[in-house]
């Protein structure tokens, strides 16, 4: 058993606020409470100050608990899909994709090669989207009003092709086990070409807006920096260990979803502080676009074809044919009352949601509801960093260091 | 010679009776509904631990220093420009000593390197 | 790629009957039961081996087999950045004293996901640095996420059950 | 208010005293910065450009509560934050309306488990429910109409002739 670094500990509230009730007044104890403009939702810091550096951070969270796993155990494989649309809601198809690619594997079931590439298309725009709303309020707790207005022009773009292709805004629920819920609209392809021509000049524009703006690079160069040892030990995964230089993408190191047979680039920045999360997102998004439009070349040659698999026992099969087919109307019955059985046994798989690696592992018992979904999402395992990061910086710093974490509360408090 | 003091204690006399007017007409005007919970400090939604009035730490003194040392002594300097002509060479003593003595402070600030601004 | 049984092999040369072999996760991931007082040490050692080089602590999640003994379970998902592989390691926990040593001075990644798998299924990390809830209030009672406490359903508000629902609801008419 | 009671109900006065004020009242409501969940997201959506929600006078959300009017509960109420949210309405200056926005909000919504608070009414009192999962902009924009047009017929010492709430 190695002795705990202690530099490296994360503390937890109560052992800041004991000792300042006990009467340590070198310090002192400030609560950025789970109701503050800049902790990006109900996150509650408890900071120690020393003046106005900062001399340790507890983060405190649950305030956002919502049970979701213990809920999803009493739900079938397919009603869970829903539950995980709401644990990262700047990026619900990436969860869905996650727990989708888990149950896929338990039951080893395949997924037809159209499903798939629409599958990565999406994604890619999620990541934009979410990318868009990081870089909005980042910029707005930096007091960067315009980017914000800029940023969330291009995202009603792109909520606007997932209601055409889903109903739903935000909360899709598209990808569902073995493909996708419906068939893909025939103006969606044009639209998401439309979209995808435009996206780089907007991307050009934000990075006109703050990247060589001598503020922003005041207020981020070199603050909140951690080095590449450390964000290892914190399991700091994403956006955020790519700036601290080390390459690890799982869309390139360990693909899923046949992300090896496209070519993208994985940017990677330095020396990990803000302006270097920054600099990688921003790299990402033009990344991404790359992605989507090679996505949507191999949709259009594809052309029309299946969207879900044609394992009766898993996709209910489509309306027409259960008028005139019997197994037809006894798998749509047998599907919609009790779902699909899994085998026994326990399934994990990871992909790269914008925040980090999200992971969702499933144990099945064999019957039809899951019996215990754990979801090991970025944000919950990066907030562990922030303590060490925020040591010695100033309190201002402190409000860019945490939009730079990205962190999504509904995705830490699960 | 009173007159330009009536006009300054004129201008004194509205600023302070626009002030207080403005207070007491929403005391009087908005709705008065003080209750033991609202008038908890406000804590960003937590129930505050421990005493408010904690030591300072000293290193805020400096900042104290600054600003003593670039606005109050300037302002001293107006109504000197004003009259420096006819104050004539005592004048300029008084006020070199006053400058002086600040220096004292300007220099104590520079070697601290609180004027270092990265 | 690791196979399982080289690295079978070389644990259990290391750790003798501490470490068993185990089906295979249906994801494919190789799997290793480990007694609950070495777990520290097998990870250690899986970190530092250069060889092997789990560098990575992925995910640490309890699990709650009711009706099994040992009832509670705690998974461990080791990633190796060089090979590109996950490995997993099962720990029985019994419910009598679901104790197990803490992993916090192997990775600090371990800090909230322990803190966690406490607080959902009140299984104990000795020797962490701060043993306390993170998810559910302090005031908390039980474990929420063990199988034998219920989900906590509350009766639906329909225009039937006008009376029940604004009983729990006093603030809905005023 | 203060000069109501004091100079008696003056009919007409009165009256176009209220409808004064109560203009101001509807057009100037600053939100509270409150977000819990996916609703916070669709409410910046609907602060954003395409569904500018400033065009209602809520061009700034008050970070504190003393400054704010109007609490929309957007997201999921947890069990840990039921106490906190009681403390920031509380601690809101009169007159003040609560918008509970999203189905979590206003009955638990998907979530009927241990830790969510079913419906945020069994903490504070609610005027206008907004329902949906996140509600699409316009949806949140129409329930701040609504409750616009219920402030509209408030009595000048700030209480609402009619309590029921409306559901949108």
């Amino acid at each position: 058993m190695t002795t705990i670094d202690r530099t490296l500990s994360v503390p937890s509230p109560k052992s800041i606020t004991a000792p300042a009730l006990a009467g340590k007044t070198d310090t002192m104890v400030l609560n950025m409470g789970p109701h503050h403009p800049s902790t990006h939702g109900v996150l509650r810091l408890v900071v120690e100050l020393d003046g106005e550096t900062v001399v340790n951070v507890a983060p405190d969270v649950g305030f956002l608990h919502t049970g979701i796993e213990k809920n999803m155990e009493f739900k079938t494989y397919q009603q869970a899909v829903v539950m995980t649309d709401r644990t990262d809601y700047l990026a619900p198809l990436s969860n869905n994709l996650s727990y989708v690619l888990a149950v896929e594997k338990l039951l080893a079931c395949e997924v037809p090669e159209r499903a798939t590439v629409a599958r990565v298309l999406l994604v890619e725009l999620q990541r934009i989207s979410s990318h868009l709303v990081w870089l909005g309020t980042h910029a707005l707790d930096l007091a960067a009003m315009s980017v914000f207005l800029y940023g969330f022009r291009e995202r009603e773009q792109i909520l606007d092709i997932f209601e055409m292709v889903s109903g739903a805004r935000m909360m899709t629920s598209y990808f569902r086990v073995g493909g996708l819920a419906y068939d893909l609209p025939s103006d969606f392809l044009p639209t998401v070409k439309a979209l995808l021509d435009i996206m780089p000049g907007r991307i050009d524009e934000y990075e006109d807006l703050l990247t060589n703006n001598t503020i922003w690079q005041e207020r981020t160069i070199g603050i909140g920096a951690i080095d590449s040892a450390a964000a290892i030990q914190y399991g700091y995964t994403g956006p955020g260990l790519r700036a601290t230089g080390i390459d690890w993408d799982l869309r390139k190191d360990m693909p899923y979803c046949g992300y090896e047979t496209y070519d993208f680039a994985v940017p990677i920045a330095s020396n990990g502080d803000i302006y270097d999360r920054y600099l990688v997102r921003v790299a990402e998004m033009r990344e991404s676009v790359k992605i989507a439009r090679q996505a949507w070349q191999r949709l259009k040659d594809m052309g029309p074809g299946a969207f879900v698999t044609n394992d009766r026992k898993v996709a209910p099969p489509p309306k027409t044919e259960i008028t005139h087919s019997m197994e037809s109307l006894i798998h749509h019955f047998k599907l919609w009352t009790e779902g699909f059985k899994p085998p026994r046994g326990d399934a994990i798989a990871a992909i790269e949601s914008p925040r980090g690696e999200l992971a969702t592992y499933i144990v099945s018992d064999g019957g039809p509801k899951p019996y215990r979904v754990h979801l090991r999402t970025p944000s919950f395992i990066n907030l562990q960093a922030l303590p060490h990061m925020a040591k010695g910086q100033l309190v201002a710093d402190l409000v860019a260091l945490i939009a730079s974490m990205d962190p999504v509360l509904g995705e830490v408090d699960r | 010679m009173l007159g330009s003091y009536a006009a300054i204690l004129a201008m004194f006399g509205i600023a302070a009776f626009i002030a207080v007017f403005v207070i007491t007409l929403s005391r009087f005007l908005g709705p008065q509904k003080p209750t033991v919970r609202k008038l908890a400090p406000y804590e960003s939604g937590m129930e505050p631990i421990g005493e408010a009035m904690t030591r300072f730490p000293i290193k805020f003194n400096l900042v104290a220093m600054s600003f003593i040392l670039f606005d109050i002594e300037v302002i001293f300097f107006f109504p000197y420009a004003l009259v420096y002509r006819d104050l004539g060479v005592p004048g300029l003593y008084a006020m070199g000593l006053f400058l002086l003595v600040l220096l004292v402070g300007l220099v104590y600030e520079l070697k601290k390197g609180a004027l270092t601004w990265d | 790629m690791i196979d399982h049984e080289t690295l079978l092999a070389r644990l259990q040369a290391t750790f003798g009957d501490a470490v068993t072999s185990a089906p295979a996760m249906r994801s494919g991931e190789s799997v290793f039961h480990v007694a609950s007082d070495r777990i520290a040490d097998v990870a250690l050692w899986l970190r530092d081996d250069s060889e092997f080089a789990f560098t990575f602590l992925e995910n640490l999640c309890g699990v709650d087999y009711l009706g099994r003994t040992p009832r509670f379970e705690v998974v461990y998902h080791l990633l190796s950045m060089k090979h590109r592989q996950r490995i997993c390691l099962k720990v029985g926990v019994a419910e009598a004293k679901p104790h197990l040593p803490t992993l916090t001075g192997v990775w600090q990644t371990a800090n909230y996901q322990e803190r966690e798998a406490y607080d959902m299924f009140g299984i104990v990390f000795d020797g962490h640095p701060n043993p306390e809830r993170i998810l559910m209030p302090d005031d908390w009672h039980g474990h929420p996420q063990r199988k034998d406490v219920p989900l906590g359903y509350e009766e639906v508000a329909f225009s039937i059950n006008d009376e029940q629902i604004y009983a729990r609801k006093p603030f809905a008419q005023e | 208010m203060g000069l109501e009671t004091k100079a008696g109900d003056l009919g007409v006065v009165t009256t176009s005293l209220e409808t004064v004020v109560n203009w101001g009242r509807t057009n100037a409501m600053w939100p509270l910065l409150f977000g819990l969940a996916c609703c916070a997201i669709e409410m910046m959506g609907a602060q954003g450009a395409n569904y500018d929600l400033s065009r209602f006078g809520m061009e700034i959300n008050r970070a504190s509560p003393r400054q704010a009017d109007l609490i929309i509960v957007a997201g999921r109420v947890s069990r840990k934050m039921a106490p906190v949210i009681r403390r920031l309405y509380d601690q809101m200056s009169e007159p003040k309306w609560v918008i509970a926005m999203g189905d979590c909000a206003s009955c638990g919504g998907v979530f009927n488990n241990y830790a969510i608070v079913q419906g945020v009414d069994e903490v504070i009192p609610v005027d206008v429910y907004v329902a949906g999962c996140p509600p699409r902009p316009e949806a949140l924009i129409d329930g701040i109409v609504q409750l616009h047009k219920k402030v509209e017929r408030m009595k000048l010492d700030g209480t609402l002739r009619d309590r029921t709430p409306i559901h949108v």
